[in-house]
């Protein structure tokens, strides 16, 4: 058990252990919401959300859950506060979450989910796994904004409904699915070289 | 030399070089080029340069400061890929268009991958590709074909072929014009003569074999000639297919790029097949007019696992 | 014109010493005799320091199944038994004998007259062939008495005269042919008989008009041999693409010839069994050919076997200033010699001088994939695979990509714009792969 | 003639990985050599029929039914995250040699959300039972379609030299976006 | 509360089946895999360099697990430390085994050997090695071409450019053996490390007559047979014109270096020598 | 605590009792949200019907299923304070587009001609398809169809013969516009004369 101070866990997810730039997990909503930065950021909060509370309630049931279904007791944790999200979402951001589409349900499948419920919650207490819930879901949300923003500024000019400059300007396919790949893939590539300066 | 040199064998060198192929390809492109020049003037001028001074400079300068690596602009590589780049483009686009295609090209489609012979996909057509994604609108409006002329911007435009196939409306250049290059269309694909030209310069240099040009050319007019027998009201001519839209510049001088497609003849057969294939799909069935950009990048893809399982045919192995 | 039918370059023919007459060199005050020539275990030496020797007297006996026995090529004393640095700079058992005369053994007939008529049966001419120490001279040095006894169950139903010379520069079993054209048939007769072959084809490559059509005036008194001009383009020679060029057959990976009813022998190995069978001489000399861009005397030379190759190149007129490289044999195949003071051994086809320009290697650039590699590789190899696998020590992918098949004929190196060192890696791999499969057969 | 355009559909057109945007965790991460992504793309199409299958029952004999189609979420992850494990043992006992191969990467294919999605999608398309598996084992191809060709070209990746900066993901990023731009030229074939 | 009842029953059934079936079949399928493999992998340093001899770290716990004593089997990375944790795991007893590190057996600079010739083939010791003896007069020595260099998975062992001859970082050498299989000249030996990294050996493997020695090369060991004879523990012998320092019976009294004619004994981290004649004196 | 062990009885107690807890959050979730999110969905239909309606509208009468071309369409009356009939707002969709479906509220006055249209669904190309929510309203070149009406205009793109811009290289995306546009005119011409016949009974 990692013997980290809690603000480190918390920043943990922020930085070291960033989801998308360092751990490279929860690719498909990175790649598939970030077409604007907005969508990114709500997408990013959905997610906190699922974190911060399965992992609570993971690290609260992590005793009683034998090891054979260990899984399979996880995940229903997992769906059930995604499906809350998405009830909320539907009633009350209904705009936003056509625009997040089939990606709201897929949150029970998002890679850092479980991975955090089965790596951290798992074995560490409850007030430590909502931080590091929570780190990981800022993290997350932070990758995403960015990735939502170059994309957006690149792909039309615009972010979050400003102008910066003509439409025409814009390089399109940088908000269709191939510009979701290339652009994180530079985002990472200089995160790296960040981490090494 | 004071000490005798010791080295393993072979002892003597042929003398080929990466230049040497690189501007044998840029030699063989020139009937291309002049074709162009002389169908769409300035604008072609203009279009060629910036595309092969930006890709130069572009691939100069990741060298210098970002790759911190040798720099590898004299073996001609980048010129090519830039003046392949620039055939590639309606001639009256906008530079700045030609200089963003240009570091797309050299930024993401060579450099990034460690530079030549190691990227997967074919720089110039990664360029084009990103252009015609981005820039749709300025990527299919092509210019009318005027000897010597002396607009840019704003010439007077024209459907290619493909696309009055695609959209049904308008008429066809007759096929002389189409083989001499009188039609609409990018700037270095418009004469099939200047390109079969550049093929035979190929040949006779060695820089290619025959097997990718001919199995793409061959499967795309036995591909579309059966869909046209079957229904020459929907599907074209297979003649209009060879001479029309990048079909001959792709299968003479970028399906045959050696980077990106496969290494022995067999594997090549394959790869010519298989762009002959989607060319037809997607220029008969797809959104887009024209497909022979995305059918190579598309093999290009499949390029090293017919590299894994297709392999020369070996010494020994059922004579014939 | 008949070739052979995958990969193949065509180098610079570069053949300077043709048509030059066979001079015969002159005998050192030493010479030094390997006991071993490259192939096969070195022979055992059967005399000691003191002992006088003559001309064609055994010193060595042959020691073990690939061996051949060697025999004192000049009248003398042996000085010392000791080890001698090889052109690779290894050291080399050998016998070091002191020059006193030319007397040679009586047994040995030395007229230059043609003896045509063979009366002997197979055994014998094999027993000729093995104690006169005949091995191949077309490089590999392998024992000729071995390869002429098929294993049991092979039969050999054609003969196959290796005349190609392909390698450029090298010009000595040209010359040979258009010097020794009746011995060389008769060797060929010898051989068919010890073989039990009715037919025998010599190949030629066409650059060598001149002995196509000497010898095919010849062949016409010899039944069952002729002669096939072949297509110039390198490596000809190699046995298993001379098979395929001459009679449309592929050895099998990992099989030998005499598998597809074929045996190949070098011209000058023909030669050397004629002399052996008909005049009971033992292999003392060989004809060699020093060359070179600037050699001042291109030539061909019967050189006796221990001669150092210093002493041969002094009365050829010495080394070319500004020479980078001397290589023993020719360009494509040869070793790079350390310096001229070794012996000449039976395998010593030639002395090839590199000017210093041509002698060094040019900066490797990233292979850009040209396939170049691939289209000229005789055995259908993907050369850059094998090298980028080698430099990796992925060596079970090498296996299956089969490395052990290359002939080391230095065409893809040759070839490759990025002057790839894809051979040397190759070698490599060849090494150790075929270390690997040793040990596992050993298992 | 549907069938075949689902096919061609979910290979080329709208490629789960290329175009959908799912089962990327699974695609970057399993495509280091062609063997292992065989494997998985066999475990994914298994998993991914089945699961199918199963959610597919649920949906139109319990779900809609009783009107609690709120509960689509969870069942289907369980369901699916009940067979994965299934798989997942059978296979360690049956196949030991593909349990090693695979080891890491089946509990992966929970989480790989290219399962779910393709769950989710058959209902969200109205698709009936025939037409969903189809679409399934298509889907499932078009992810061995792209796995496979990432992993031949990674494969030969692996033997260049690649910019410091760019070794690893992000160029495994870089590489899937050129293969997707590459498969927009299908767009249009199929609606 | 009809509809509460209706979800809790559908995910009551869904989720009961599913353990009913997933126990059952856990139970059918079962495979027993020795717990211990597990604890004893974690144990190891996870280095996967296979100087163990088996097959990465797991191969090794396995035989670990699997092997009656832990006699001959030992994980150079992590040493003593990792094999007692092992042992500790395990419920068996680890052999200690003295420390050892690599040493290059050549001493061949630059300076002490004149090159004759120059190399122009790939940069690669056993492609050199296969085509030639080497640059210089002597057939034995290092090529400088760095084959253990690239074969260290540790970054200890590298070729210095100005003398051509490769240097070991002890810090880092974790004595895996990876560099002694990649020279081709047999030049590199695992020796102990002896007390505060204090060692003496014979750094030459030629093995030519000492003329020929001689002329090839400054610090070659010529087989003159003086260290054999100086030395008072019988540590060294001579072999095929080569002195061999065993270093189970070397004590370290570095006679053996001053008398050697052509410095070819080396000793390592040893404190600046006092005046001779002291030393000697209280030797006796 | 340590882990319960994986026995028969615990895995089936602990997934059981999971589920539970899951069942009662969800469902309780749902009776809360059911609500909003129904109504935000008629929301959405009557701002979309709102806007595309002459301003005049005050209530609508039941909607009405007409199939036009194979499609279904939804035609929803609209009357003024005084019941007066002021025009409809038709629900149109067309599968043509680029890539999926298009679904288009479109109003028109009691003249036929075109007031406004709303883009209630689309999965158009971003920069390129999906400029066909704006593109058709506004006021450029030949671009607008507001004010147009189907039955006078020739309501297709000029490529194709018509007098409307297609949105530049998005031909096929606003091909399949204007079709819904037309089919939607059909469908209201054909309610239009069913009224005339049935007189304005509708009212409520
Ligand atoms: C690449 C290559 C080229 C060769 N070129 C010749 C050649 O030109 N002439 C020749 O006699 N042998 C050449 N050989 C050797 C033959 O393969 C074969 O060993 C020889 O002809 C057998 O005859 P021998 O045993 O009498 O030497 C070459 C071998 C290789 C691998
Ligand atoms: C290890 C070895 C074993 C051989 N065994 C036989 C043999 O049993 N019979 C035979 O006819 N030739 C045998 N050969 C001869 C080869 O077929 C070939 O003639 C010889 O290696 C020279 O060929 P080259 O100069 O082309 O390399 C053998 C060669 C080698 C290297
Ligand atoms: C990535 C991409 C997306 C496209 N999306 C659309 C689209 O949403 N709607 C559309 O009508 N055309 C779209 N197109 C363009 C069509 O492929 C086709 O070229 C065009 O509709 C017909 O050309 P035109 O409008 O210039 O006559 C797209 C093209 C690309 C490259
Ligand atoms: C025959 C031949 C064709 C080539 N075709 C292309 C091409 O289509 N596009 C391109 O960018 N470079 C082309 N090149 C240049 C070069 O191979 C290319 O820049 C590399 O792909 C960069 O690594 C070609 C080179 C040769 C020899
Ligand atoms: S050296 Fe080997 S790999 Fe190279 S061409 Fe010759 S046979 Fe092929
Ligand atoms: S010839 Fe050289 S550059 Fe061409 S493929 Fe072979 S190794 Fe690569
Ligand atoms: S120097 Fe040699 S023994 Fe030491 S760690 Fe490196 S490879 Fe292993
Ligand atoms: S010690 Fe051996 S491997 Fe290292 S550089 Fe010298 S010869 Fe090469
Ligand atoms: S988020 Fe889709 S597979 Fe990981």
């Amino acid at each position: 058990m990692s013997k980290d101070s809690n603000l480190k866990v918390l920043l943990n997810g922020l930085f070291k252990e960033n989801p998308t730039f360092v751990l490279i997990l929860g690719m498909c909503p990175t790649l598939a919401t970030t077409s604007s930065a907005i969508n990114g950021l709500s997408m990013g909060l959905a997610t906190t959300f699922v974190l911060l509370g399965s992992n609570v309630v993971i690290s609260l049931l992590k005793n009683i859950i034998p090891d054979n279904v260990r899984i399979p007791a996880y995940v229903v944790v997992i769906a059930t506060f995604v499906t809350v999200v998405e009830m909320s979402m539907q009633a009350y951001v209904p705009a936003l979450y056509e625009s997040l589409g089939l990606f709201i349900p897929l949150i029970v499948v998002n890679c850092i989910v479980l991975g955090r419920a089965e790596a951290f919650a798992a074995k560490n207490n409850v007030f430590r796994s909502a931080l590091d819930g929570l780190g990981m879901g800022l993290g997350f949300s932070m990758a995403l904004t960015m990735l939502g923003t170059v994309r957006e500024i690149l792909g039309t000019g615009k972010v979050f409904g400003f102008t910066l400059y003509p439409d025409k300007y814009g390089m399109l396919l940088f908000v269709l699915a191939p510009g979701a790949f290339i652009a994180l893939g530079f985002l990472i590539a200089i995160m790296n070289k960040l981490k090494k300066a | 030399m004071d000490k005798l040199i010791i080295s393993p064998a072979p002892h003597i060198h042929g003398g080929d070089s990466v230049s040497k192929n690189m501007t044998g390809v840029i030699i063989a492109l020139i009937p291309a080029l002049l074709a162009g020049l002389y169908f769409f003037g300035l604008g072609a001028l203009v279009v060629t340069v910036t595309a092969v001074l930006a890709c130069v400079l572009f691939e100069f300068l990741i060298q210098k400061y970002l790759l911190k690596s040798e720099s590898s602009i004299m073996d001609g590589s980048a010129a090519l890929t830039g003046l392949l780049l620039a055939l590639n483009l309606p001639s009256n686009i906008p530079v700045w268009m030609v200089i963003a295609g240009s570091l797309v090209a050299i930024g993401i489609g060579k450099m990034s991958f460690g530079g030549l012979g190691n990227n997967p996909f074919n720089p110039a057509l990664v360029g084009r590709v990103f252009m015609l994604i981005s820039f749709p609108v300025e990527m299919t409006t092509w210019p009318r074909p005027v000897p010597f002329a002396t607009t840019y911007l704003d010439a007077e435009t024209a459907a290619t072929p493909l696309a009055i196939l695609k959209s049904h409306s308008g008429e066809l250049p007759s096929t002389m014009d189409m083989f001499f290059g009188n039609m609409g269309g990018s700037l270095g694909e418009i004469s099939a003569v200047a390109i079969l030209i550049g093929l035979a310069y190929l040949l006779i240099r060695k820089i290619i074999t025959w097997h990718i040009p001919v199995s793409i050319l061959a499967t795309v007019f036995v591909f579309a000639g059966i869909l046209h027998l079957a229904n020459p009201e929907a599907y074209a001519s297979p003649v209009v297919h060879l001479f029309t839209g990048g079909l001959l510049l792709g299968a003479v001088f970028m399906a045959t790029d050696y980077v990106t497609s496969p290494m022995n003849p067999r594997g090549m057969l394959v790869y010519g097949v298989g762009i002959g294939l989607i060319t037809v799909i997607i220029r008969n069935f797809g959104a887009y007019p024209e497909g022979v950009s995305f059918a190579i990048l598309i093999m290009n893809g499949f390029t090293p696992l017919i590299n894994t399982y297709i392999k020369p045919r070996r010494f020994g192995e059922k004579a014939k | 014109m008949k070739t052979f039918r995958l990969g193949g370059i065509h180098p610079q023919e570069n053949k300077f010493s043709a048509g030059k007459k066979i001079q015969i060199a002159e005998l050192p005050k030493q010479v030094v005799i390997p006991l071993s020539h490259y192939i096969g275990s070195p022979s055992e030496a059967v005399v000691k320091k003191g002992d006088l020797v003559k001309v064609g007297q055994l010193i060595g006996k042959a020691n073990g199944f690939i061996s051949a026995n060697v025999h004192s090529s000049v009248s003398g004393k042996v000085n010392k038994i000791d080890v001698q640095l090889d052109a690779s700079g290894y050291k080399r058992p050998a016998v070091f004998i002191d020059v006193e005369g030319d007397e040679w053994e009586e047994t040995i007939d030395r007229s230059t007259e043609l003896k045509r008529d063979c009366n002997l049966t197979k055994e014998e001419i094999l027993a000729k062939i093995k104690d006169a120490g005949i091995v191949g001279l077309g490089g590999a040095t392998f024992p000729a008495h071995v390869k002429l006894s098929p294993p049991p169950g092979k039969k050999a139903d054609i003969l196959i005269i290796n005349a190609v010379e392909c390698e450029p520069y090298l010009t000595c079993d040209h010359q040979l042919m258009l010097e020794k054209g009746d011995e060389i048939l008769v060797g060929i007769t010898i051989i068919m008989k010890a073989l039990g072959v009715t037919k025998a084809v010599i190949g030629v490559e066409n650059n060598k008009k001149d002995a196509v059509a000497h010898l095919s005036k010849l062949a016409a008194n010899y039944p069952g041999v002729e002669v096939q001009a072949l297509k110039v383009q390198y490596p000809q020679g190699g046995e298993k693409q001379l098979i395929d060029a001459v009679i449309r057959r592929q050895v099998p990976s990992g099989r030998i010839p005499i598998e597809v009813g074929a045996v190949v022998q070098n011209v000058a190995t023909t030669y050397a069994i004629y002399e052996a069978v008909q005049k009971n001489k033992p292999m003392v000399e060989r004809v060699m050919t020093i060359t070179g861009k600037d050699a001042p005397n291109p030539g061909n030379y019967l050189v006796r076997l221990g001669i150092y190759l210093s002493h041969v190149v002094d009365m050829a007129g010495g080394v070319p200033a500004g020479t980078g490289k001397i290589v023993g044999g020719g360009p494509m195949m040869g070793r790079s010699l350390m310096n001229l003071n070794v012996p000449m051994a039976k395998g010593s086809s030639g002395v090839l001088f590199i000017k210093d320009e041509e002698s060094v290697r040019k900066p490797i650039q990233n292979c850009i994939r040209c396939a170049k590699c691939v289209t000229v590789c005789p055995m259908g190899l993907e050369p850059f695979l094998l090298m980028n696998q080698s430099e990796r020590n992925m060596w079970p992918e090498m296996e299956t990509n089969r490395t052990m098949d290359c002939i080391e004929c230095g065409s893809c190196s040759y070839t490759c714009p990025s002057n790839r060192p894809l051979l040397d890696y190759i070698r490599y791999g060849k090494s150790t792969v075929g270390g690997i499969i040793r040990n596992r057969a050993a298992k | 003639m549907t069938y075949i355009l689902i096919f061609i559909s979910a290979v080329f057109v709208n490629n789960i990985v290329l175009a959908q945007f799912l089962g990327i965790c699974p695609f970057l991460g399993v495509s280091k050599k062609i063997e292992t992504a065989l494997g998985m793309s066999g475990a994914v199409a298994f998993v991914m029929t089945i699961a199918t299958i199963f959610t597919y029952i649920i949906q139109k004999a319990v779900l809609e039914p009783f009107n609690i189609g709120f509960l689509q979420t969870i069942t289907f992850i369980l369901i699916i995250a009940a067979l994965v494990q299934l798989v997942e043992i059978i296979l360690k006992k049956v196949s030991p040699a593909l349990y090693q191969a695979l080891g890491v990467f089946l509990p992966l294919i929970t989480t790989n959300c290219a399962i779910l999605g393709v769950a989710i999608l058959v209902i969200q398309k109205d698709m009936n039972m025939l037409e969903s598996v189809v679409f399934a084992i298509s889907t499932a191809i078009g992810f061995g379609l792209a796995l496979v060709l990432f992993a031949g070209i990674r494969e030969q990746l692996s033997m260049a030299k690649l910019p410091k900066g760019m070794q690893g993901t992000p160029i495994s990023l870089l590489t899937a976006g050129l293969l997707a731009m590459a498969f927009m030229g299908f767009a249009g074939i199929v609606k | 509360m009809n509809l509460i009842l209706l979800s809790l029953l559908t995910l009551g059934i869904v989720g009961a089946v599913s353990a009913v079936i997933l126990y059952f079949v856990a139970k059918k399928f079962h495979v027993y895999e020795d717990p211990r493999i597990d604890q004893v992998e974690a144990a190891l340093p996870a280095a996967n360099c296979g100087g163990c001899g088996y097959p990465g770290c797991r191969g090794f716990a396995d035989a670990c697990v699997k092997a009656d004593t832990l006699d001959g089997l030992l994980c150079p990375v992590g040493g003593n430390e990792t094999m007692a944790k092992v042992a500790d795991i395990l419920g068996k007893t680890a052999v200690a085994a003295a420390p050892t590190v690599a040493v290059v057996r050549c001493g061949g600079t630059c300076d002490h050997r004149p090159r004759m010739n120059e190399y122009d083939g790939v940069k690669h010791c056993f492609i050199a090695h296969n085509l030639y003896s080497g640059e210089t007069g002597c057939s034995w020595g290092c090529l400088g071409l760095g084959d253990c260099e690239v074969s260290c998975e540790f970054d200890a062992i590298h070729v210095n450019p100005i003398t051509k001859l490769p240097e070991v970082d002890e810090d880092k050498c974790t004595s895996c053996g990876a560099c002694v299989k990649a020279c081709p000249k047999l030049l590199i030996e695992l020796r102990k490390k002896g007390p505060k990294s204090r060692r003496i050996y014979v750094s030459c493997r030629n093995e030519d007559k000492g003329h020929i020695t001689r002329k090839a090369c400054d610090v070659g060991c010529i087989g003159c047979s003086k260290c054999e004879k100086t030395c008072p523990h019988e540590a060294i012998t001579i072999t095929n014109n080569l002195a061999f320092i065993h270093d189970d019976k070397c004590k370290l009294c570095r006679k053996c270096v001053e008398v050697c004619p052509t410095n070819a004994i080396v000793e390592l981290n040893f404190p600046p020598r006092k005046v001779k004649t002291e030393e000697v004196a209280a030797e006796a | 605590m340590a882990q319960l062990e994986s026995t028969f009885k615990n895995m089936v107690l602990v997934l059981a009792g999971i589920s539970l807890f899951a069942a009662i959050t969800l469902a309780s979730v749902y009776s809360v949200t059911k609500e909003p999110i129904a109504a935000s969905k008629v929301a959405k239909q009557q701002n979309a019907i709102k806007e595309v309606l002459p301003s005049a509208f005050d209530h609508l009468a039941e909607p009405v299923q007409v199939e036009v071309n194979g499609e279904q369409l939804v035609v929803h009356k609209a009357y003024d304070k005084n019941n007066g009939f002021v025009g409809a707002a038709v629900e149109s969709s067309s599968n043509n587009g680029f890539s999926g479906r298009i679904l288009v509220m479109v109003g028109f006055d009691k003249e036929g001609n075109v007031v406004n249209y709303s883009v209630l669904e689309q999965k158009e190309t971003p920069g390129l398809g999906t400029k066909m929510v704006e593109w058709f309203k506004t006021d450029k070149g030949n671009q607008s169809i507001k004010g147009k009406n189907p039955a006078k205009n020739n309501l297709t793109v000029s490529k194709d013969g018509g007098e409307v811009d297609a949105i530049t290289a998005a031909t096929i995306s606003s091909r399949a516009f204007l079709a819904t546009i037309n089919n939607a005119y059909k469908a209201y011409a054909e309610q239009e004369s069913n009224d005339a016949t049935t007189g304005a009974t509708s009212k409520k």
